[in-house]
């Protein structure tokens, strides 16, 4: 935090007092529209022990437990020894790679292997330096006209693109986010529904990450149960 | 900042449903925990550890029940690779318990080698290692091979005995079949030791195939070879009329003039075929022992002869009378390779022999085939198909290579990943059910396959199935020290004047010399040690019958005396054994009375009568040699060593080592000595 | 009474959508009243082998006279049937091959037949797997002892059974070896015939043949002797 | 009952209980407070939490979760790495002797396995979570970059763990996952050359992911999950929800 450059322009004086014992307390450096709306007043808290730590307690009993079924009834999976010089057919990668290994299907190694997880991994990590969703504004507050063509232009581009790679599996999942978007884009916060506000209150960020979260479940699970021998099409009760 | 003095409530301890919650949770999930070493407990193996001793129990074999060892038994055998557990369940191999008769309990049946010495799975298959009913004995995910059905189980020996065995009778059966079916003329099967089988089928070159029958035969023929003969080895292609009809072309085409072509042979009138002749040309057959090596199928339906030779059963339809003549008169002009001895007959003989041969004719067997003269076209297209179809693998041809890399090697068939293998739909998925239904019927798998269909018989199939089972990666990576290797064969030839001579007689064909040869008559290897010399001539000159029950004899070469003199002094002088013991036979032993302590040893004692005959009015012994006049056949010493160890000499002879003392042996030579042709007298 | 009817209905929906479990039974055309055998029975073979000929047996009606059409189900412990269930044909008799099981020993291949008033005609065969020892024995027979001890002859091989006098004992016949004990049959093979006084004819094998050759031998002859041999000791039923 | 709780207090009171358990006995809300802050494992927690930041809805306890799993997997790590060798194919012959000798062999390897999973499983979702909260907000900027190193270092963590019983499965999906680092422009071959031990899956990519996935990963791991939990106490406790009030 100290080497956050906002923080040494804002004069703040942050005021500890030094009996802690006596009174613990939070302190939080309260930024220019930065805020994140803590208001301690009217909360209830709880001592972290014994009673937060029963809560933790109990969720970790509750996951180990599960785990415990289910290693119980169903067992992992153990195939015959490696052997080099004969591959099976499909040849899998872990599931959670499965996403990219259907990725690598339709595009060069370079883009489905690198660029992608690259340019991923990176936008995780810059999306909290980059004001973005910060304030959690929704899209259409402003420039409606200009951004409706904006998106517009560049859904139509990206599933132009897709079409062109044949990528109907992630295909489907954009269509179906931009229509949404663009739907929302109709209503205002004073739209009678309950889900036409809601819809029209999501900024841009969240239709971006919604658009992934789809677009890496579609992926995973269409790699993971759909795709047999030479990676074609299989249903998952097949084999 | 100011709300920092106006602290909302403060909660310090859970509350009474986080509490029960808690131990709630906390109780089923150390149920939940102990449900693994409980299932652990209650394990396969130690539910049938328990029913064993119950059993054991109940039959009161206390001692049994307390020398009992429970717990997970294994063989561990590192240099082989196997870590076998199936002793956990099968706690009863050894037959400690007696009358356990349900598996898993029951007793091991006899077997070459003990239990521990190579483990369970190396003949058994299955996953060794595993202690569950399902994992041990059926394919699962982590392993390939099953358990091995019974009728297979031999291939287990096949990796490291790799030449006949006794007890292996599927085994032997199969790997001989792989041979002599010309299985290895496209497929590669090499062994451990690096022996590579080879094909003993002999097939005949096509290089001059125009001389030896017509156009119309060979398209019947490879459209489906079992139909002219039901013993060919030829397998069936499935050729359409169109293809064989290209192929015949094409062999006709291809086929350039034998060096035998140019000698005419004479036709002799041999009058019209009269009644006497007839007879006269089947006593011929019969005496030239065609029958040895030829099979002709009898009025009833069944063949008659051996199978070394092609069937004749048509072969009127077949051959080109010029050819016959020709071929019988020197068979290996027209194919130096065959097998088949140049008998030396004079032209009437050859006439007779002919004759009673182009009889044996089909008349409605060619008579449906009708075919279009051949063009350059379909002479062309047959060219290219008998390249496809791989017809040089075994056939010399004129103008096509034999193909390289043709068919797939076999030499590690019998562990092939199951993810290797396209079964047919419908197929078990394993690997003794693969190999069998590719060699029963390898179009199934697809009508584009090459793979002939071969005429095999169900159990022949399992043989096959039983020898390719043997070849496997494991057998591959073995210690050298338990690869028992087959007994190869020489390549020996005699050599010389004599041996050119019998190169010509194909002696090998049927008798075997320093480990080359066939099997069908005795091994001359120490031949000039044994017999003596004026009999070896009157044997060659006329080679009358020693063993009253054969059928398959030694036919008559028609030598000349020079011939035969060149043939028995090499045979005497260099097939001599150094392994004879010549002290004892002191000429002057072998007198009247050790001949009469002989011939009571030779009657009382030891009942050779039984099997031999001395004298034709009171013996009736069938099985070896009559030994009428022995004295004259065989040497003094000869006999005697041979008396006292006959398997030193001839690993294969039924003779029984009878471990005669010396003054036995010395006895019974004496009196066999004194068995002698009577002079002018009958045999 | 609407939910009872419901019920029946999604019952009536699940039984007709399931097909029925099990392999098919033939259904007989006719009824004989007795099974018997025609041909097939007391046959040898390695174990897990087919047998060399097939099993042939016929059904009769109470007079005597051949069924046709009549429903033979064959069972055993290890064997396998092809088929495994047929009807008789037009002489009223039914042909099967027989593959048998893993265990070397005699195996029991059991045909019944429905009879018309309900219940079965049964018969019973008695079939010989051959196991890795008595394979031995039977090589180490085909070799040396058939040619006296087997009075049939092949084009191959002459039979030198009734050459002898006295006649050699067929393998096959338990009725007297079975009651030759083991340690005398070896003798008697190691060491001869007049090891125990019988005739010199049989010839000693101890130093051509090695010991677990005898014993081999011993084996075979054992496991195809007719009647059964019953090994002497403890035997316990299942 | 009485006399458990008389003897256990007086355990409490013991100078070896004193000297591990610096915070006494007691029960006023101080003794509490010095329980977390003297134990330097719950010192990386607020003393307080607000009560809402408890409720169900407000995290799913998915962190919580995600955390039990690495416990799980460190736990039954440890166990099966006392019958595991790094070698080439005493490996498989391992896996083997797990699911057929050792006792609740195949227990311990579905948990590790089953574990592994739901770890990477419940990392996702954690990450969905906090950012449909919006609880990366500032001040929680670098407790989310955290978070996405931690989430790499789970599938790093999960995938050099899934060569390790070297049957086909595993060997497979680490040569395909491998060769997606050989696309990388300029250096991929380099890369994968390095992160393999030679140009193939073979008993040197064995050794090398078996040292990455027990040592190098798991210490990276604890030491950013350290951070991460620190983090959460330095940047103003768990993230609550707004209250949607005027």
């Amino acid at each position: 935090m100290t080497e956050d450059p906002k923080m040494q322009e804002t004069k703040i004086q942050a005021e500890v007092q030094s009996d802690v014992r006596k009174n613990p307390r939070r302190i939080a450096f309260i930024l220019r529209r930065a805020s994140p709306h803590v208001k301690t007043q009217d909360d209830a808290r709880v001592m972290t022990y014994p009673t937060a730590l029963s809560r933790f307690v109990i969720a970790l009993e509750v996951a180990f437990l599960l785990l415990v079924w289910i290693s119980l009834l169903v067992n992992a999976p153990l195939e015959g020894i490696a052997d080099p010089m004969h591959t099976p057919n499909p040849a899998k990668a872990p599931w959670y790679f499965l996403g990219l290994q259907e990725l690598l299907h339709y595009f060069p190694p370079v883009v489905a292997g690198v660029l992608v997880p690259g340019l991923v991994v990176g936008a995780l990590i810059v999306i909290p330096y980059f004001n973005i969703n910060i304030e959690g504004e929704s899209l259409w507050a402003k420039d409606r006209k200009r951004r409706l063509m904006i998106i517009s232009a560049v859904l139509v581009l990206f599933c132009l693109f897709l079409l062109a790679y044949d990528v109907i599996v992630a295909l489907v999942p954009t269509l179906l986010i931009g229509v949404l978007m663009l739907w929302s884009a109709r209503f205002s916060s004073e739209s009678p529904r309950l889900v036409q506000r809601w819809l029209f209150s999501k900024p841009l960020s969240f239709w971006i990450m919604s658009w992934f979260l789809i677009e890496l479940t579609v992926l995973t699970v269409v790699g993971t149960f759909f795709r047999g021998p030479g990676w074609g099409w299989i249903l998952p009760w097949q084999s | 900042m100011d709300d920092n003095n106006k602290p909302g409530p403060l909660r310090s301890r859970p509350t009474m449903r986080e509490l029960v919650y808690f131990c709630v949770i906390s109780l089923v999930l150390l149920v939940s925990l102990a449900i693994a070493p409980a299932k652990n407990y209650f394990s396969e193996w130690r539910h049938y550890q328990k029913s064993y001793l119950a059993i054991a129990g109940q039959r009161q074999s206390g001692t049994l029940v307390r020398s009992f060892q429970g717990g997970l038994h294994q063989t561990w055998i590192a240099k082989l690779g196997v870590v076998d557990r199936c002793e956990s369940c099968h706690v009863n191999l050894s037959g400690a318990l007696v009358g356990a008769s349900e598996q898993p309990f029951r007793k091991h049946p006899p077997m070459p080698h003990k239990l521990d010495e190579f483990g369970c799975v190396i003949c058994h298959r299955g996953q060794g290692p595993a202690t569950s009913v399902k994992e041990a004995h059926y394919t699962t995910e982590a392993w390939e091979q099953p358990l091995l059905p019974a009728r297979f189980l031999e291939s287990g020996c096949g990796q490291c005995h790799l030449g006949p065995l006794q007890g292996a009778p599927r085994l032997n059966e199969g790997r001989s079949l792989l041979s002599s079916m010309g299985c290895v003329h496209c497929h590669t099967v090499a062994q451990p030791d690096g022996n590579v089988l080879k094909p003993d089928d002999n097939p005949p070159p096509l290089t001059h195939i125009a001389e030896k029958t017509s156009r119309e035969w060979i398209y019947a023929w490879i459209k489906n070879p079992q139909l002219y003969a039901g013993s060919a080895t030829m397998p069936n292609f499935q050729l359409n009329d169109q293809d064989a009809a290209d192929i015949s072309a094409f062999l006709i085409a291809q086929s350039s003039a034998s060096p035998a072509s140019g000698t005419e042979t004479k036709t002799v009138a041999t009058a019209a075929p009269s009644a006497n002749a007839s007879i006269e040309a089947a006593t011929l057959y019969g005496a030239s022992f065609c029958s040895s090596c030829h099979a002709i199928q009898n009025e009833a339906g069944n063949l008659v002869g051996g199978n070394l030779g092609p069937e004749l059963t048509r072969v009127g339809s077949k051959v080109n009378p010029d050819w016959l003549r020709r071929w019988l008169d020197n068979p290996s002009s027209y194919h130096p390779g065959t097998r088949m001895p140049h008998y030396r007959m004079d032209q009437k003989q050859v006439a007779l022999l002919s004759g009673f041969l182009l009889a044996k004719k089909d008349n409605d067997y060619l008579a449906n085939v009708h075919l279009a003269p051949a063009s350059a076209d379909s002479i062309a297209r047959g060219k290219k198909l008998v390249a496809e179809t791989g017809c040089a693998a075994c056939h010399q041809i004129n103008g096509v290579n034999p193909p390289q890399n043709f068919a797939p090697d076999l030499t590690l068939v019998g562990s092939r990943a199951l993810a290797q293998v396209v079964f047919a739909p419908g197929m078990k998925h394993n690997l003794p059910d693969y190999i069998a239904a590719k060699i029963h019927d390898p179009r199934s798998f697809g009508p584009g396959l090459k793979m002939p269909k071969f005429a095999l018989g169900d159990s022949q199939v399992d043989e096959l199935t039983t020898a390719l089972l043997a070849q496997t990666d494991r057998a591959a990576g073995f210690p050298k020290e338990l690869i028992i290797s087959g007994g190869r064969t020489t390549n020996y030839h005699p050599g010389g004047k004599a041996g050119r001579l019998m190169e010509d007689l194909r002696c090998l064909s049927c008798h075997a010399i320093n480990g080359n040869g066939g099997d069908m008559a005795p091994d001359l290897t120490w031949e000039g040690s044994a017999v003596q010399h004026t009999w070896l001539e009157d044997f060659l000159k006329n080679p009358n019958t020693l063993r009253p029950a054969l059928i398959r004899r030694m036919p008559k070469f028609n030598l000349t005396p020079d011939e035969i003199k060149t043939v028995t002094d090499y045979i005497t002088s260099a097939y001599q054994s150094p392994a004879l013991d010549l002290q004892p036979l002191d000429p002057h032993v072998l007198n009247a009375d050790a001949a009469g302590r002989g011939k009571q040893l030779f009657y009382s004692k030891y009942g050779c009568q039984s099997c031999h005959i001395a004298d034709y009015k009171n013996d009736k012994g069938y099985v070896g040699p009559a030994l009428t006049s022995v004295g004259n056949r065989l040497t003094p010493e000869w006999t005697y060593n041979w008396l006292k160890e006959p398997n030193a000499f001839r690993p294969a002879t039924l003779m029984p080592n009878f471990s005669l003392k010396d003054d036995e042996a010395r006895d019974l030579t004496a009196f066999l000595m004194t068995l002698k042709a009577k002079q002018g007298g009958g045999k | 009474m609407k939910l009872l009817r419901i019920a029946m209905f999604v019952l009536a929906v699940l039984l007709g959508g399931c097909k029925p479990s099990g392999p098919q039974t033939l259904k007989p055309a006719a009824y004989g009243t007795q099974i018997v055998e025609v041909s097939g029975g007391k046959q040898w073979a390695q174990v897990g082998s087919a047998l060399p000929q097939p099993v042939v047996l016929q059904v009769n009606s109470a007079d005597g006279n051949p069924v046709t059409g009549a429903l033979v189900v064959f069972h055993g412990n290890g064997l396998e049937f092809n088929p495994p269930q047929t009807l008789t044909d037009s002489s009223g008799q039914v042909t099967v091959s027989v593959q048998l099981g893993f265990n070397p020993g005699d195996f029991q291949v059991i045909a019944e037949t429905p009879k018309s008033g309900g219940g079965n005609a049964t018969v019973n065969l008695r079939e010989i797997a051959l196991g890795y020892e008595q394979a031995v024995g039977k090589a180490v027979n085909d070799k040396y002892c058939i040619r006296c001890h087997d009075p049939e002859s092949t084009p191959e091989r002459v039979s030198n059974h009734d050459n002898l006098s006295p006649a050699p004992h067929q393998f096959t016949d338990g009725a007297t070896l079975n009651r030759i004990s083991d340690a005398d049959l070896t003798n008697m093979i190691a060491h001869g015939g007049p090891a125990l006084g019988k005739s010199p004819q049989m010839p000693a094998y101890a130093a051509t043949l090695k010991p677990a050759e005898i014993k081999a031998v011993l084996s075979y002859i054992r496991s195809i002797a007719d009647p059964p041999y019953q090994a002497p000791g403890v035997k316990y039923g299942k | 009952m009485a006399t458990i709780k008389t003897e256990f207090e007086k355990l409490r009171s013991t100078d070896v209980w004193r000297t591990i358990f610096r915070s006494g006995s007691g029960s006023s809300n101080l003794h509490r407070s010095q329980a977390v802050q003297q134990n330097i494992f719950l010192h990386l927690f607020s003393v307080k939490i607000r009560s809402r930041a408890l409720e169900f809805s407000a995290t799913w306890y998915l962190g919580a979760l995600t955390l039990s799993t690495f416990f799980v997997l460190i736990a039954t790590g440890i166990l099966l790495m006392f019958y595991y060798h790094p070698s080439v194919p005493q490996a498989y012959a391992d896996m083997k002797d797990l699911q057929f000798v050792v006792a609740s062999g195949v227990f311990l390897r579905n948990l590790h396995r089953w574990s592994a999973h739901a770890m990477v499983f419940l990392v996702f979702a954690h990450m969905f979570k906090v950012f449909y909260r919006g609880a990366y907000r500032p001040p929680r900027q670098f407790n989310w970059v955290i978070g996405v190193f931690l989430l790499l270092l789970t599938l790093l963590l999960s995938y050099t763990g899934y060569l390790l019983p070297w049957d086909q499965l595993s060997f497979w999906a680490v040569t395909v996952g491998s060769n997606i680092a050989k696309a990388v422009p300029l250096m991929g071959k380099q890369i994968r050359f390095l992160m393999l031990g030679g140009n193939e899956v073979n008993a040197n990519a064995l050794l090398r992911f078996y040292v990455l996935h027990c040592v190098i990963l798991p210490l990276t791991a604890i030491l950013l999950v350290g951070v991460h939990f620190w983090r959460i106490r330095k940047d103003g406790g768990l993230h609550v929800p707004e209250k949607k009030t005027p």
